[in-house]
Formats: C-alpha cells, structure tokens, sequence
C-alpha cells in the first residue's frame, strides 16, 4: 500500500508507515474484529445507498468514509461505556449489535426503529445538530455521580462546534470532569458550507483549551489512529481526570445526504483524491501488509455483511406496518386522560 | 389528598418550595437539585436553601450559566438513573432551554419506545408585579405547555406549592413547575408537615359559587378571589384554581362552568394562544350549549412586559376581571 | 391587491418564494439573506436559489450552523440599517433561535421607545407529511405567535407566498414566515410578474359557503378544499385562509362565521395552545350567540410528532375534517 | 503610591510601576479625561446603592470597582463607535451623553428610561447573559458591510461565557471577520458562582484560541492597561482583522445588586484585600505621581459628577408618571388593530 496521503499537516497517525507496524495492544483478534466492523459498516452505507435509490429506506444521511472514526471509536470502548450518536452515526448501533432492521426501519419510518438505549448502551439517533453534547455530558457525569466507571463518547461533526449546545455540553463535561470524549468528525462541510465558514479557527481541536481540556488530533481515514486517540480519551476519563476533545480530520467526498446534490459546491478533483484516500481499503491494505487478511478473508467479512444487510431489509419490509396507536404510546409513562380519548376518536373516523 | 389529623406548619410559598425539596431529596436518594446559585447561596430567592448542607454539594449542584447546557445534561442525568430537579433562576432566562425542552425533553422517553424515563422536573419563578427590571416577569406557560410530552403545574397556595412539587419529582414524565413569585413571601399557609402530594391534574375549587366560574392558575387565583369578594354583592362567583395545565381537569372546569352558565378566564401571559385560550377553546367545543354568555378573557397584552412603574396597567387586576364579571353577568 | 391587466407566471410555491426574494433584493439593497446553506447551494430546499449569483456573496450569506447566532447577528445588522432576511432550515431547527426571539427580536424596538427599527424576516419551511425523520415536521407558529413584538404570516398558495414575503420584507417590525414545505413543489398557482404584495392582516375567502366555516393556514387550506368538495352534496362549506396569524383578520373570521353559525378550525399543531385555540377563543368571546354548534379543532395531538409510517394518522386528514364538519352540522 | 497588587499571575499592567511613566499616545487631557469618568462613574454607582436604601430606585446591579473597564473600553473608542453593554454597565452611557436622569429611570422602571441607542451609539441595556454577544457581532459586521470604519465593543461577564450566545456570536463575529473587541469583565463571580464553577480553563482568554482570534489579559483594574488593550483591540478591528477578545481581571468585592446578600457565600478576607485594590484610588494615586492631579482637581472631579447626579435623581423624581398608553406604544412600528382596542378598553375599565 502507499501511505493515505497528507489530508491535513499536523495529524497523528498510525497506519502511514511502511513497512506496517503492529500497534501495541491490539492483537490478530483485535485487528480482524476492527476490520470487521468497518466493513459491516462499509456494507450498511452502500446498501442503503440502494435500498434508498429503490424507495425502500426514506432519505438517508451517508456516511462512506467516515468508517474509520465510527469503528474505531467503538473499539475504543468497554460495552458498559455509552455512545452518543448523531444522524451521521446513524447505524453504530450495529457494532452493537442492534439488529440492522432497527436501523434500517428508523430510516423507513418505521416506529420500530426506536430502540432502548440502554440495552446497548448507545443513545438514540440526534437529529438537531449538537444538541446530544450535553445529554453525554450528563449521563457521564451521572454515572461518575454513582460511581461507575463507565464512559461516554459524543460524536458530532465540524458544523456542530458552531452550535451553543456543544459549547455548553463541552463547557460543562470539563466542570463537572465528566468521564467523556467529545468525538468531532471534522469532514470539512457541513452540508454546502465549508470549514473555514464555519469557524477562523486553525484547528478544531483549538477549541479544547477554551474548556481547560485535552484535544488530540487525528488523521479521520486512519481507524487505528482514531482507535488510539479515542482509547487515550476513554483512559483519562475512566482516571476521573475529565472530558478529551478528539478532532477526526477527514472529508465529506459523498453527498451530505441522498437528498443533496453537492455537485453544486464541491469541487470535483479534491472529491476524486479523497475517494482515493478511502478508510476501509487503507486499513485491508495495512493489514494485508501485516500477514493477517488475505482476499478470502475480505470475501466472507463482506459476504457475511452482505448477508446480514439483506436479512435485515428483509424483516424490516416484512413487518407489519406500525399500529396507528403507536402515535399517541410512549410520550408519557402517565399520559393526560385526553390522548385515550383523541386515539379513540381518531380510530372512529377512519375505520368506519 | 391529606387525611384529617396531618399536622400542618405555616410556611410562605417560597418555603413550602423548599420544604417540598428538602422532604423529596430525603425520601429519594436519587432526586438531585442543579442550577444556577442553587448550592452556596440556596438560590436567589432561597428556594434551595439548606439542601447543600443537608444533602452535600453532589446532590444541590451549582451549574455554570448555560440553561441549555445543564437541562441538557438533566436529560443525560435521567438516563444515568437520576431524577433532576432543574431551577431555571426566572421566567425569561428559562428561554434558552427551549430548544432542549421542545427537541429532547418532551420527546425521549417517546424515542425510547417507552422504555426509558425521564422523570425530570424544572421549577422556575414566573410572573410579574415585582417592580423588577425587565425579563424578571413574564409568564411562559404557553412555551411549555404547547410542547407534547411535558406536563405543567402551578401551585397557587403554599400548600399546593409543596404538594404539586412532590408530586412533580415522584412523576415518571417531566414536569415543568411555574412558581408565583409575586407570592413567594406574601402567600401564607397551612402546609402539611412531611410528605405531602397533590395530584396532578385536580383542579381546586377555591370559592363556591352559582352564577359565573373564574378560571385562574398561580397568582392570578388571589386576583380572582378579591374580585369574588368585590362582586360578593352582585354575584355568586366561583374561582376555579387549576393547579395543573397538564394534564388538566377538564371534568373540574366542565362540571363548573355547566353548573354556572358563566366563565371568565384570567391568565397574566400575553393573550394571543395563551392558556386562557385554550381554555375558552373548550368550552367552545364541549359547553356551548350551557353558555348564557360569551367567554372573556382578562389577560396580558400581546406587547413587551412593560417597565415596572407601568407594570400595573399590565398586569390583571381586580377591576379588570370585575369588568368581564359584570359583563358576562349583563349579558 | 392586483390590478386585472398584471402579468402573472405559473410557478410552484417555493419558486414564488424564490421570486419574492429576487424582486425584493433587487428593489431594495439594504435586504440580505442570511441562514444555513442559502448561499452556495442556495438553500436545501433551492428557496434562495441564484441570489448569490445576482446579488454577491455578501447579499446572500452562508452562516455558521448557529441559529441563535444569526438571529441575534440580524438584530444587529437591523442596527445598521440592514433588512435581514434570515433562513431557518427547518421549522425544529428554528427552536435554538426561539431565545433571541422572544428576548430580543420582539423587544428590541419597544426598547428604544420606538426610535430604531427591527425590519428582520424569518422564514423557514414548516409543517408535515413529507416522509421525513424526526424534527423535520413540525408546525411551531404557536412558540412565534405568542411572543409579543413579531408579526406571523402562513401562506397556502404560490401567489401568497410570494406576495406575503414581499409584505414581510417591506414591513417595519420582526416578520415570521412559514412556509408549507409539503407543498412546496405540489402547489402551483398564477403568480404575479415583478412587484407582488399581499398586504399582512388580511385572510383569503378560499372557498364560499353558507352552512359552515373551515377555518385554516398553511397546508391545511387544501385539506380543508378538499373536505368542502367531499361535503358538496351535504352542505356549502366555507374555507377561509388566514393568511396572516399576526395581525389577524377577525373581522373576516367574525363575518364568515355570524353568516356561517359554524365553525371548525384545522391545524398540523399540537392542540394544547394551538393557534386554533385563539380562534376558538376569539368566536366564544365575539359570536357567542352566532354559534349554531360547538366549534371543533381538527389538529395534530399532544404528542411528539410520529415517525413518518404513521404520520399520516397525526396529521388532520380530509376524513377527520369532513367528520367534524358533520358533526357540527348534525348538533 | 503602591503598585497596585498582583490579582492573578500572567496579566497586562500599565500604571503598576515606580516611578509612573506615561503612557504613549495619552496627554493630560486624555489622562484627566480618563480620571472624570472614572469618577462619574463612581459616584453614579455609589449614590445609587443609597438612592436604592432611601427606596428611590428599584434594585440596582453594582459596578463599584469595574469603573476601569468601563471607562479604559471607552476612552478607547471614537463616537462612532457602538458599546454593548449589560446590566452591570448600566451607566455607561453617562460618557457618550447619557443624562443620568435617563439612567436612573431604567432602575425607576420609569418608561423613560428608554434611550435611542442610535443617538449616543450605546445599545440597550442587556439583562439576559451573553444574549447581546451577537447583536454586537451582527452590528459590526453589518457596519463593515456598509463600508464604515466604526467598531464595536461588547461588554459581559466571566459567566457569560459559559452561555452559547457568547459562543455563537463570538464565533460568527470570527468567521465574519466583525470590526469588534469581546470585552470581558472577569470578576471572578457570577452572582454566587466562582470562576472554577464556571470553566475549567485557566484563563478565560484561552477561549480566543478557539474562535482564531487574538486574545490579551489584562488587570481590569488598571485602567490605563484596559485601555491600551482594548485600543489594540479597536485598531486591530478597524484594520479589518477581525475580533479581539480581551479579558480583563477583577474581583466583584461587593454584593452582585442590591438585593445580594454575599456574606452567604465570599471570603471576607479577600473581599477586604481586594477592596484595598480600588482602581479609581489606584489611578488617582497614579496621576498624583505624575504630577497631573492634586487633590483639589479630586474635590472637584467629585463635585461635579455629585452635582450630576443629585440633579438626575432630581429630574428623574420631577418627571409625571408614565402613560398607560406607553405600555401598548413602541412594540410595532406598525401595531396590530387589537392593541388599540385593548388599550380603550384599559382606560375605560380603570378610569371610571
Ligand atoms: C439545529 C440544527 N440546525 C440545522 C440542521 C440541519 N442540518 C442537518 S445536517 C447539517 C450539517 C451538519 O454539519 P456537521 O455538523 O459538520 O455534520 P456532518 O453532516 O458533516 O456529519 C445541518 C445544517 C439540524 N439538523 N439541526
Ligand atoms: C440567561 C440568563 N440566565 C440567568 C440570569 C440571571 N443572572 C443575572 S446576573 C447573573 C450572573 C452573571 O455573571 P457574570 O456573567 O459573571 O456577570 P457579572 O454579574 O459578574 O457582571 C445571573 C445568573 C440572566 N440574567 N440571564
Ligand atoms: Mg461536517
Ligand atoms: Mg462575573
């Protein structure tokens, strides 16, 4: 393999080097689990990318390219430790082992999309641009508060940091020294609007010494990088020594979302040499140089993955369409006597 | 909800607030107090007094000033196991925590499939007549109670103050609390010693009558009750104190206003969809029939809460709600 | 508003919106265009497509994903004498600026004692039905037309929606536009060329009738056309299009509804405070003894707007009107 | 004199040293200038907490000590140039012209305490925290935009930086490159909330680093030294570079308002010592030094701005109670029909 090239100065990373250089800790398991992972992800985004083209899923925010920051967080991670999503991190439950239908059916529209975060540790979807940071904020501090060990990472993109949200979560994750990573997928755009219109910060990890945390730096194409950087995040916080900002470099070279045409803003040839600089086959092509996967082996990593996604549009397509009831269920644990009765009514009008 | 021989203090409505805490936080390990100046100094309006010193600094937490941020963070409290209790310092400054209230606090348990909680409450001083400069007045339940997936109370009396407060904390959905702090030190009252709750959702019927129904919340309900007093003459006028905006005891203000043929609703907020609205709505829908009248609103206006020395012209008074009285009345 | 002999082009709703916004640009330099993605891409939905090309970058600008952020920053740009035009990219997402709103943008003016001007727009897409995950459905006007010291206008047809634009950009004082986004590209419409007002304040007779008044905003207007057509053989249904929230037209609501004696108000919004509340109110207050027949809202409920399988069972469908006109007919 | 105390480590000072040098750029007349509003404002505050205890104003935010950063930001200024202040710079406006009967009105909850910001380029009040933070960014920006050469200044406290208006608006005036100095008047509490609650960086001037813009920390009660440095500031904006941020260190060593009751919550010792610290005696005695002012030129300064003020006080008790109309005046250019009715109906129901 050629090293992924330079996509920003002054990055960590891991798997640049040649010849291929085992990182410590990580042994053949660990290795092939992480490869695993990105490519069940790899599998999940192309499919969906289809199923979406063929009316099956609704609009769909991809995330190709962003593999490496997804699995290599996870990996980073005990099970007991929680994650914090947003729309671009929609299928990390996966790694998870959220079924693919509950993800898939969240894209559907399907009310079985929803999922108990606590069963997996992995919080519900975030829609609204950063306003998850103070959730993982709190649920980190609470479980310090009761005296776990357990940690939280928060993933949101380079638009996020624009947002007040972030700045309280962030500001008040450092306060209390609550045991989380705050986890930027710095892709360069926020759908059309570029970095540099987004901050005239030189870096995004500047902005950790505002808050009087540590920021760490990394090359967003390299999982083992982002794995390292995510595992130092966690070990400080589980040392109860307060929250890490991770900056992810990477770039969006797909579109925001299948709704969006980025032809209009993009510039094509930096999008080409992203493509080039692709996570998942840098890391084949590392391990490939490290002895531990073959060709065979990516066959049945992919094929297994394959099987999965289609099992998986399979139950979702084969369940039964949400009961009407489901709209007024679970807003309330004691719901205001008017909902029964607006369900009734609503039941009333139309299956006469 | 008490029995007959519950012994009773007499307590302020601020300190019935602070009662309610101090009962709920020894009660429930896991109800904890955050906001801002709610630890060392108890609050700005001593609210949270004592509960740092009673329960320690990890159970009535200081916040840095970020509304959003630690009612975000509540919602993150709430999934680590614990039930919040959120002080917004006032009225107005509860504003940038509407956007965590519309987009997460009334909607993750939904997320969830039901399967997670989100017992959290925010108690937050509300209303006006406090010579106070501006956005220290104003009256946000619409903001609240519009958005699904809250509930909303607002006591009127010290009693209710505590009990509506208790029965917010042990809540399994999260309840938004308006304090009257026109009231705070001037509402006196018997207030059960110890635990102490008010279901959410009962009405109180504050005064009989038979010939037109009142309808009020928080402190507008001492307003309604000397308008009664003044109309004592005129009129047989019940006040209706709601307690609870939702869920709401529309069987309560049903079974009034039919028996009475009369309603006026008196709110402090700006009138345009404005609870007073609301309530005028269902009337409209379940009790056209026995209206002998219109319904009126004595309300706010629909302008910026005014400086203080004006404040008065704002705010419903006793006139103003006598006025709709005999209006409705001459009908 | 226009005269007989105006040229007009047939456009689909959001170009009209497009249309207002070059026409305005071009008529007036101190307007400019501010929010999420309204520059490059030209906005997600393509509502200020080409602005940048015809007026610079600095006319039509790309902000940082900081909604509180821009609106407080168009506060000031009014300061300089700017007419800001600002950009929400979805109605949820509207909720981080509600702060600056009712704080800022509804006061600013009252507190110069009236001397400096706040000419800002908001406009943002609003509203269900279009297939889409959560937060991207929502119908907030209630958040906005209870804050005093803002103007709210909801357009239902291509015309309107540029013609209250227009209006909104002209006006001295804060302007919130929602647009329908579900028919965004389904409405189509003879559109007036060029300079095109429809002044704030005065509703629209969509339909006339004489049993009953449908009153609606927004995308609801066509559900409403649709129910009068099923209800043809059955009654004359009136459907009166609101236009504007804020000011409101009572006296058309009041005129349709005295001749009518029925009424039935239809919103996407979550009941509790809804706008059809205020309507409600205001016919229980003024045309008390006009009402043949309760007045019914058909609305969205008091629950987080579903995931999108189901929305067609929140949103207030043609059967769920034609049922609450039938039995308003039927009292 | 003596040099006034180190109030932390690692700040800006100018009028510190033995002997006293003058500062480039400032004659007597700017020195002396610098010294009337020190006092103006001195006098303000300190006749309005004994206007407050006599009940002839309503509860009033003290600023006694943070006269240096209000009077160093504005003598830094042209007239054109805009101020943003909040509650805690509530008299500002007495140096742009302000008469302090207009003041005292605002803390009368008199309707005249209305201003037109146009007139004296002094914003409104802000009573909510950090909210002004943008309008001050939209305001420079939109005056950059027309092609002027003013700036701005925003005023706010070390709690206000915690709040995501502070963030959103900073970072917009960054990006935007807004002609505008973030002036923070750091006094270490935020009503009873110390600065270790409120962040966990060291210094709040770190914050800059994250926004890409440049920072200077300065002793807020060294007047000369708030002055230089939000000179730079000004210069550095009007230049075309953007924003400043610039910290400038006191200690709030008396109640946060009137209605305050700190013995609950301060060290009395440091309140004592940071008393001893008062910036107006501090450059008094600085001037003194330089030979600039005696102390009749002092007997005098106070007398006048005394005489200022008991005429305010005067003024502001003479004028006529306000309309009720004026609680339905000034919300809209253009008023909605109903606040016309709604206002006869007032005044029949009232005036019978
Ligand atoms: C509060 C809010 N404002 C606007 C949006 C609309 N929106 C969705 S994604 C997006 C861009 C986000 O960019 P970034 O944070 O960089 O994340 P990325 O999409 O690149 O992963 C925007 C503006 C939103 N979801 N929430
Ligand atoms: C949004 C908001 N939240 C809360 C308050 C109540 N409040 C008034 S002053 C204050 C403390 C402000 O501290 P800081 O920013 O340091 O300014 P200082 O008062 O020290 O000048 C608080 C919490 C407010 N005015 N606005
Ligand atoms: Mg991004
Ligand atoms: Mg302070």
């Amino acid at each position: 393999m050629s090293a992924v090239p330079v996509v920003e100065q002054d990055l960590e990373r891991v798997i640049a080097g040649r010849p291929a250089v085992r990182p410590a800790g990580l042994d053949d398991d660990a290795l092939l689990a992480l490869h695993r992972s990105l490519v069940r992800l790899r599998v999940y985004d192309e499919r969906s990318v289809v199923y979406h083209s063929q009316g099956r899923i609704g609009t769909y925010a991809i995330f190709r390219g962003h593999e490496a920051i997804q699995a290599g967080a996870v990996h980073a991670l005990e099970e007991r430790d929680w994650i914090f999503p947003s729309y671009r991190e929609s299928a990390i439950g996966l790694l998870r082992g959220l079924p693919a239908s509950t993800i898939l059916q969240w894209w559907r529209g399907h009310p079985s999309g929803w999922w108990n975060p606590e069963e997996v540790n992995v919080a519900s979807i975030c829609v609204p641009i950063a306003t998850h940071v103070p959730h993982a904020a709190g649920l980190a501090w609470g479980l310090a508060l009761k005296e776990s060990d357990a940690v939280a990472v928060a993933i949101f993109g380079d638009g996020a940091t624009s947002e007040g949200a972030f700045h309280e979560g962030a500001n008040l994750a450092a306060v209390f020294r609550a045991p989380l990573v705050l986890l930027c997928n710095n892709n360069q755009w926020a759908i059309s609007t570029p970095l540099r219109d987004q901050t005239a910060a030189e870096r995004l990890s500047d902005k950790a010494v505002g808050y009087g945390m540590p920021a760490i730096r990394v090359d967003g194409n390299d999982v083992l990088a982002v794995h390292d950087a995510v595992r130092r995040g966690v070990e400080h916080a589980r040392a109860g020594e307060g929250p890490t900002f991770v900056e992810a470099v990477t770039y969006r070279s797909f579109p925001h979302a299948t709704a969006d045409d980025p032809s209009i803003y993009v510039d094509r040839e930096r999008v080409e040499a992203e493509r080039g600089r692709d996570c998942v086959a840098a890391y084949e092509t590392y391990l490939r140089d490290l002895g531990v996967l073959d060709d065979e082996d990516v066959q049945t990593v992919r094929e297994e993955a394959l099987a999965e996604l289609r099992a998986g549009i399979q139950a979702a397509e084969d369940e039964a369409p949400g009961d009407p009831e489901l709209v007024f269920a679970h807003a309330y644990a004691d719901p205001p006597p008017d909902l029964a009765r607006d369900l009734e009514e609503l039941r009333r009008v139309h299956e006469r | 909800m008490s029995a007959t021989a519950v012994a009773t203090r007499e307590l302020m409505l601020v300190e019935a607030v602070n009662d309610a805490l101090h009962v709920e936080l020894a009660r429930d390990p896991s109800v904890i107090v955050l906001g801002e100046d709610v630890g060392r100094l108890g609050g700005v309006f001593r609210a949270t007094a004592g509960l740092r010193e009673a329960f320690g600094e990890k159970r009535c937490i200081d916040t840095p000033l970020s509304e959003a941020g630690f009612l975000g963070a509540a919602v993150g409290l709430c999934m680590a196991g614990w039930r919040p209790v959120v002080e917004m310092q006032y009225d107005a400054f509860s504003y940038p925590c509407l956007d965590q209230l519309i987009t997460h606090v009334g909607r993750y348990r939904w997320r969830t499939g039901g399967r997670m909680g989100f017992p959290l409450v925010i108690r937050m001083p509300y209303g006006g007549g406090v010579r106070a400069p501006e956005l220290h007045d104003d009256s946000p339940e619409t903001y609240y109670v519009h958005t699904p997936g809250v509930k909303v109370a607002v006591p009127a009396t010290p009693a209710d103050a505590k009990g509506l407060l208790a029965a917010a904390i042990r809540d399994p959905d999260p309840v938004v609390l308006f304090e009257p702090k026109l009231v705070y030190r001037t509402a006196r009252g018997a207030v059960p010693e110890g635990e102490h709750v008010v279901e959410l959702g009962k009405a109180r019927r504050a005064r009989e009558g038979s010939d037109l129904t009142l309808v009020a919340w928080g402190a507008m309900v001492a307003v309604c009750e000397r308008a009664a007093d003044d109309l004592a003459a005129e009129a047989s006028v019940e006040v209706l104190d709601l307690r609870s905006l939702k869920p709401l005891d529309d069987e309560a203000l049903l079974a009034s206003v039919r028996r009475t043929g009369r309603c006026v609703v008196v709110q402090e907020a700006p009138r345009t969809c404005g609870f007073a609205s609301e309530i005028s709505a269902l009337l409209a829908e379940h009790a056209i029939l026995d209206l002998q009248g219109p319904v009126l609103r004595v309300t706010g206006y629909d302008v910026p809460y005014p400086y203080w020395q004006l404040e008065d012209w704002y705010m419903p008074s006793v006139e103003r709600v006598v006025d709709a009285v005999r209006r409705v009345l001459a009908f």
